[in-house]
């Protein structure tokens, strides 16, 4: 019972997605103003030959802002797993 | 009076102030009925708390522990509680699945209507 | 410029003959020893899909590779040595 | 078909294989080493894809240090799967 | 302090291998490279000096050494590494192996010279290092085919693995 | 445990090359393929190259955890200020003010190919540069928790 | 349909993989292997990411010393960079939760890791 | 001078303080205890004035945009771009204010708590650091008009949440519960970056009103949709995906759950934003509408009806979190469903919205609140279990007093704000559909029902002799649950001011999808 | 003309001992023989497909001194050492672990490191 209805909702999803993939052109985007102005003026605006760069941390800084602070949580949480616990420290979980 | 505005809803209103107002007026009348009680009650003398005829158990035996409580409740809707309690497995996976079905559903439900 | 796509080609379908090994095993061991190669043989596609691209600067990307599959290869062996 | 397309299938059919391994290794560290050679792979398909600054990031972080983690973590728990 | 000015050479080494063809000075480097080149050198320099050049091997820490290395690896080393990989080659093909792990002395002194001389064996003919010995410096190495006679030898010198060139003396010049 | 010989060497002396060649990536991340993370992983391998080759407890005594959580979070303050300095020039947060006409890595470049102008981008190589030290440092105090917590496992 | 699946063998890829990933959530017990298909999903929308922006004979969107050619579009690339970074970020944080649930209950099968249930 | 200048920075003050204040942390924290209280505080206080002077700034000026590294913040267009935002735009509106209003005032409120009631842990430096993180990725959620910064928020608070919520790892449960959280959020952002895929690849941009004005619903949209929405329906806590909420409530330090409640809700207007502004009026209304119903209607009664028999307070506490997100579900569904309908919508579509809308903050206040006594309960006494407590009241009259406060608001008696909301859902929704308005009644009795449980096991009854060191807990959590008390009781007395004020533009902004796009793109 | 065949020569030796390489993985019998293989053949392969590199930049150079064929040229080199050094530390690194886990030589004549282990 529990695999037929796994494999229903994976055959689900393997459906939709494959309608995705045959829809979406691959190879030839459908738009590209955006990416378009990046190409065009990301040299000139922030004087850096890699566009990808000057995306990461000029056009979108804000967001590798946030990818930084990702990996702080991320190594604070690592760092909360192993810490030494005190003496006492004991909790009723029940 | 700004601050004490009536809510309005639509096609009700409810207004904090005259509520308040019916709470003051039955809180008087509460009052009103307690000061008609018998003056010379004094605590701890002379009686004793008792439950239906038996003595109070110490320590707090007394007290009806959570389980107890809305024993009836619980009774009386036990079989959907039989269906509902057992699907909080507490397994990751099923959490997953749950998931995914719900997003199952809705792909079909959104790709139909 | 044929010749070196075509090179390209080669490695990675000997990338895919050494994947055989990675899944017959027997050993643990053996495994690494397949993805050992396979490190190498991508390291060398990079180098060569560097002239296809005539991204020369795309180099990097294969030394990067090189010193990084070491380090996750050092810490597999150190851990089949039993020693992590 | 042009080589490049060849090319790019054969990688990705290393890539579905591979994602295979992954999960039909019963043995967890077989495991990770399939996925670094997944993450190996993967690093060069974006090369492929012309991005280079991906491929970078897959190889260092992908292949690099998530095996070890991986590596790390195998060893913190047990090294073989539950029979189901 | 003299370690320190190894490793910011070693690095500023790199680095100016790293960028070379960037612009006019020399007709290799742009000025700013060179900049970033002391820059680096010094901040690696100061983060690497007790790891890359300890006090033990300080007698790899020669630059001048460094080129004789280079000379190794092209000349005598890359030929023993062609012969080496027909070997494997003619053995992968007709599946003739006769393999065994036997114990070399190698008679090196430092980390460093064992080092070289592991990889050197590692990567030529029908060898391949397996275990060191911490205090001997003496290798473990699994030989592809192992010579009639040998197995019986509690250990053999290093110089009969290599049959063109005298590697372990170029490594000894290297690394001692 | 540690390694062996061989490969204790082959660490210590990989590890300045992996400083090195992250270092060039971290600083050049605005000429050529990479950048602060790409840079900040391959300086992260290095140490986790030492941490490999030898035995946690001789590693701890070097590469401290508290150093390296100070470069992470310096690596971070260094970004965020970068990103404050923006306001004080008249612009938005993290605004690219040095960028056309900034006092430091302002030459300006025309359209097309241009190699080995390290000088440019305004203020993506102090960006790159902030990344690179927070995600060495992040990386390697991950690297260092999770050994310790098999360490300590180990110990029972 | 066939022949544009064939043409876009990169997503054909991605929908395997992200299948593959949800497969192993779903069947798998060992944390650690779960961990995994969680990663090679990211993995896996990473790729679509990348392959989103892919222009045919496009050269990279870097002016290196290249011919010049239409450009892959570089924001998705942007993106799949994050995106990598906050996945290592993520699978590091839960395995060492998986390495402490090891260590206090003695246990990497996820079905027997229900402490709190009902 | 500085005035104006902080002022016109206040988008990048609210992510930027609380980061300052997060990043500070693994050093201040070496400086002892008396230094690292005062900066938390201080980062409180900051990150709270901050998020209300620009609700303040929003609803006293309209939607403030700020453009991040652009030439000057208030332009997202750049001269040359052809009519493309191009960075990433911060664009809060009144709805965005009103969560900005929720999450400063719960976090200045649960960061003074958390400074008495968790000094007996360690590693106290990174549970600061995470909660600031949190902070940060909640504000970030809310505000932000870009969706891929939004996946990046949505990230951190995910992150910082599953941390916390494992902070507690003595014998593993808090572990186990955090596993969970980061496993299933995990996944749902995965599902958010997909979506994103999936739009970017058409669509080429990444600003939401620019995405909504190119939307053409295809049927790749369509997938984007269900990708986008079921992962924050599931964040928020709507049956049946909230299967996470009650393990991680429960587990969680209790300042950290009051805070985890504002993190779903910040899932909440995501969903919100997603379907009202980003897809509007391409979709069925009346398929989301009731797909928003529908879980609205299972949440609230499984949710009420699981808590009822649960033994652990926190839990059952976190049922009942599940069954409040069930009015919300409820209320803004009832407008959805109604949104193309314009007669319906002036009669009671935006009464709808409006309450639940006002519920979402009636319910981090109240819900907060409840944790915080809950979490005061079990500092004294040492026990969540309810079978073993009894006879706190004696002891601790002001956290009783606080109880009773949250009590009777979560169960809707006047004159608490409860009541408010639930009193604008109820009304509304009876004239869309009666059976609907009575289950949200039974709901609500049952809540009060279940509340009465908790009071009576908690506080009633003689004194016991286990607990017989119980004292009052000391002031700052006092202070932070006299904090959100206040608000309740205010909101309760004077409901009308805040729904004129706070609610009402909420709803415009809500509905107002022209009005969203035009305030990036210009008229179109 | 004689760079151009020079290249191939390399190109296909390269590529030949590549093949040998990997053709030994799969057919020898354990994991000693297997690295043998591996780290020889790939390792000497690799250096010949760089090496025909380096001689097609140096041929590009001679007709067009730019820098970039200088970086392709010393990086491909740098490349190829890393390589080198790399893979027969980890050959030793494999090889070592592989005995410590008490895997025996196959068809072994002789093996010292088992009598020497204390």
């Amino acid at each position: 019972m529990r695999n037929v209805l796994f494999s229903a909702i994976l055959l689900l999803f393997f459906g939709g997605l494959l309608y995705l993939a045959a829809d979406l052109p691959f190879g030839d985007p459908l738009r590209t103003d955006m990416d378009d102005y990046f190409i065009r003026n990301a040299q000139a605006q922030t004087g850096a030959n890699n566009v990808v760069t000057s995306i990461v941390f000029d056009f979108r800084g804000f967001d590798t802002l946030g990818e930084a602070t990702v990996l702080f949580t991320a190594v604070l949480g690592v760092g909360m797993m192993f810490r030494k616990l005190k003496e006492g420290e004991e909790y009723e979980n029940d | 009076m700004d601050l004490f505005q009536t809510l309005q809803t639509g096609s009700g209103a409810w207004n904090p102030l005259l509520w308040l107002v019916a709470l003051g007026v039955a809180l008087g009348v509460a009052l009103a009925i307690r000061s008609r009680g018998r003056k010379d009650f004094r605590e701890g003398v002379g009686r004793k708390p008792f439950i239906s005829g038996n003595e109070e158990p110490e320590n707090g035996g007394g007290h009806v522990p959570a389980s107890n409580l809305y024993w009836g409740f619980l009774e009386s809707l036990k079989s959907y509680y039989a269906r509902i309690v057992p699907l909080h497995t507490g397994i990751p996976t099923d959490y997953v699945a749950w998931l995914l079905g719900v997003m199952a559903l809705m792909l079909v439900v959104v790709l139909v209507f | 410029m044929t010749r070196w796509i075509f090179t390209a080609l080669v490695l990675v379908a000997l990338m895919l003959l050494a994947m055989v090994r990675l899944f017959k095993g027997p050993t643990a061991a053996d495994r690494v020893v397949a993805l050992d190669a396979i490190n190498t043989l991508v390291v060398a596609a990079m180098i060569v899909l560097a002239v296809v691209f005539r991204q020369f600067i795309f180099v990097d990307v294969a030394i990067i590779y090189a010193l990084l599959a070491f380090v996750g290869t050092l810490y597999i062996a150190k851990y089949l040595g039993g020693e992590l | 078909m042009t080589p490049f397309l060849l090319l790019q299938a054969l990688v990705l059919l290393g890539l579905i294989v591979t994602a295979v391994l992954i999960i039909s290794f019963k043995d967890l560290l077989a495991a990770a080493l399939a996925f670094a050679a997944f993450s190996l792979l993967l690093s060069l398909e974006f090369y492929l894809l012309q991005a280079p600054d991906v491929a970078i990031a897959e190889a260092g972080i992908g292949a690099g240090l998530t095996t070890a983690i991986f590596i790390i973590a195998i060893r913190g728990t047990q090294r073989h799967e539950e029979k189901n | 302090m003299l370690s320190f000015i190894v490793t910011a050479l070693f690095s500023g080494a790199v680095y100016l291998l790293l960028t070379a063809g960037s612009g006019p000075v020399l007709r290799l480097w742009s000025s700013q490279e060179l900049l970033v080149a002391v820059v680096v050198a010094v901040a690696v320099g100061f983060v690497a000096r007790q790891y890359f050049a300890s006090a033990r091997r300080r007698a790899a820490s020669n630059p001048l050494r460094w080129l004789q290395a280079v000379a190794y690896v092209v000349g005598p080393f890359f030929a023993e590494m062609a012969k080496a990989n027909l070997d494997v080659a003619y053995r992968v093909i007709t599946g003739r192996i006769r393999p065994g792990i036997v114990r070399v002395k190698t008679g090196m002194q430092t980390d460093m010279g064992t080092l070289l001389m592991a990889n050197s064996i590692t990567l030529t003919p029908g060898t391949l290092t397996v275990n060191v010995d911490e205090e001997s410096n003496d290798l473990f190495i699994h030989m592809i085919n192992v010579p009639a006679g040998t197995e019986a030898r509690e250990t053999i010198e290093v110089r009969e693995l290599f049959a063109l060139f005298d590697c372990p003396r170029w490594v000894r010049r290297i690394a001692e | 445990m540690k390694m062996t010989k061989i490969v204790r060497t082959t660490a210590d002396l990989f590890f300045p090359f992996c400083l090195v060649f992250g270092l060039y990536v971290v600083v050049h991340g605005h000429l050529t393929p990479g950048g602060g993370f790409q840079g900040g992983a391959v300086m992260a391998t290095g140490t986790a190259l030492l941490l490999v080759a030898r035995a946690y407890d001789d590693v701890t005594g070097r590469i401290r955890k508290g150093a390296m959580k100070v470069c992470e979070a310096a690596g971070l303050l260094i970004f965020l200020c970068a990103g404050f300095s923006g306001l004080f020039a008249g612009r938005p947060f993290m605004a690219n003010w040095l960028a056309p006409d900034g006092a430091l890595f302002r030459t300006s470049i025309a359209h097309g190919p241009n190699a080995g102008d390290l000088n440019t981008a305004g203020l993506l190589p102090l960006l790159n540069v902030g990344v690179g030290i927070e995600v060495l440092g992040g990386l390697t105090v991950i690297l260092l928790y999770m050994l310790s917590g098999i360490k300590e496992e180990k110990k029972k | 349909m066939t022949s544009r699946l064939l043409l876009a063998l990169p997503y054909f890829t991605v929908v395997v993989l992200i299948v593959l990933g949800l497969a192993v959530m779903l069947s798998k017990r060992n944390v650690v292997k779960i961990l995994m298909g969680l990663s090679l999903m990211e993995s896996a929308v990473n790729l679509f990411l990348v392959a989103t922006g892919y222009r045919h004979d496009s050269v990279a969107p870097i002016f290196t010393n290249v011919p010049a050619g239409p450009m892959a579009l570089p924001t998705v690339q942007a993106l799949t960079l994050t995106s990598i970074v906050i996945g290592v970020a993520t699978s590091a944080m839960m395995l060492s939760f998986a390495m402490v649930i090891y260590k206090k209950y003695g246990t990497t099968d996820i079905q027997k890791i229900k402490k709190l249930k009902g | 001078m500085m005035d104006t200048f902080v002022m016109r920075h206040l988008p990048a003050l609210l992510i930027a303080v609380p980061l300052f204040a997060a990043f500070l942390m693994p050093i201040v924290g070496g400086a002892g205890r008396v230094v690292r209280n005062a900066w938390v505080v201080l980062g409180a206080l900051a990150t709270s004035a901050v998020g209300l002077a620009l609700a303040w700034k929003v609803l006293a000026t309209g939607t403030v945009l700020y453009v991040f590294g652009a030439a000057a913040p208030h332009v997202p267009l750049p001269m040359d771009s052809g009519g493309i935002p191009i960075r990433i735009v911060f664009q809060i509106d009144a709805l965005s204010a009103l969560m900005v209003v929720i999450a400063s005032l719960s976090s200045l409120g649960i960061t003074i708590y958390s400074l008495a009631a968790e000094s007996r842990q360690s590693g106290l430096e990174t549970f600061y650091a995470m909660l600031f993180l949190l902070i940060a990725g909640v504000l970030g959620m809310v505000s932000t008009g870009d969706l891929f910064n939004f996946f990046v928020f949505l990230e951190i608070s995910s992150l910082a949440g599953a941390a916390l919520v494992a902070y507690r790892v003595d014998n593993g449960v808090a572990v186990e519960a955090g596993l969970k959280y980061a496993l299933l959020s995990t996944l749902g952002a995965l599902a958010v970056l997909t979506a994103i895929g999936i739009l970017i690849g058409q669509y080429n941009a990444l600003n939401l009103a620019t995405l909504a004005s190119r939307l053409q619903f295809t049927t790749l949209d369509k997938l984007a949709l269900v990708l986008l929405a079921v992962p924050l329906a599931m964040k928020c806590g709507a049956v049946p995906m909230h299967f996470w909420t009650p393990d991680s409530y429960t587990t969680a330090p209790s300042s950290v759950t009051a805070f985890l409640v504002v993190s779903s809700q910040a899932s909440l207007y995501g969903l919100f934003r997603i379907l009202f502004t980003l897809y509007g009026p391409l979709l069925s209304w009346a398929t989301f509408g009731w797909f928003l119903i529908v879980l609205g209607v299972l949440s609230m009664f499984v949710g009420v009806t699981m808590a009822i028999p649960q033994k652990d307070v926190k839990r059952l506490m976190a049922y009942h979190a599940v069954s409040q997100t069930g009015y919300m579900l409820l209320g803004v569904g009832v407008g959805l469903a109604v949104l193309g309908n314009p007669d319906a919508l002036a009669k009671y579509g935006r009464t709808a919205m409006a309450g639940g809308l006002f519920h979402i903050i009636n319910h981090a206040m109240y819900k907060g609140l409840l944790f915080l006594t809950a979490g005061a309960v079990f500092y004294r006494a040492g026990t969540r279990n309810l079978n073993k407590l009894g006879g706190l009241g004696h002891d601790m009259p002001w956290t009783m007093v606080c109880f009773m406060i949250g009590a009777l608001a979560i169960a809707g008696v006047p004159p608490f704000n409860g009541f408010a909301s639930k009193l604008l859902i109820y009304e509304s929704v009876f004239r869309f559909s009666p059976f609907l308005s009575i289950i949200a009644m039974i709901v609500s009795i049952l809540t009060l029902a279940s509340f009465v449980k908790v009071f009576h096991s908690m506080f009633l009854g003689p004194r016991r002799a286990e607990f017989a060191a119980v004292r009052e807990v000391p002031a700052p959590m006092l202070a932070g649950m006299a904090l959100l008390a206040v608000f309740v009781v205010a909101a309760g007395l004077a409901p009308q001011p805040f729904v004129d004020r706070l609610i009402q533009p909420a709803v415009e902004a809500l509905v107002d999808r022209a009005g969203y796009i035009a305030a990036i793109l210009g008229g179109i | 003309m004689i760079l151009d065949i020079l290249i191939w020569v390399a190109l296909a030796v390269g590529l030949a001992f590549n093949a040998l390489g990997v053709v030994g993985i799969l057919r020898f019998p354990d994991v000693y023989t297997r690295l043998h293989a591996d780290t020889k053949c790939t390792t000497f392969g690799s250096i010949f497909t760089s090496l025909a590199i380096v001689l097609y930049a140096a041929g590009e150079y001679r007709q067009a001194p730019e820098g970039q064929y200088l970086t392709l040229a010393l990086h491909t080199v740098l490349a190829v050492v890393v390589l080198a050094f790399t893979n027969a530390t980890s050959a030793h690194a494999i090889a070592r672990a592989a005995h410590k886990r008490g895997h025996k030589p196959a068809q072994a004549v002789c093996d010292r490191l088992e009598e020497s282990a204390p």
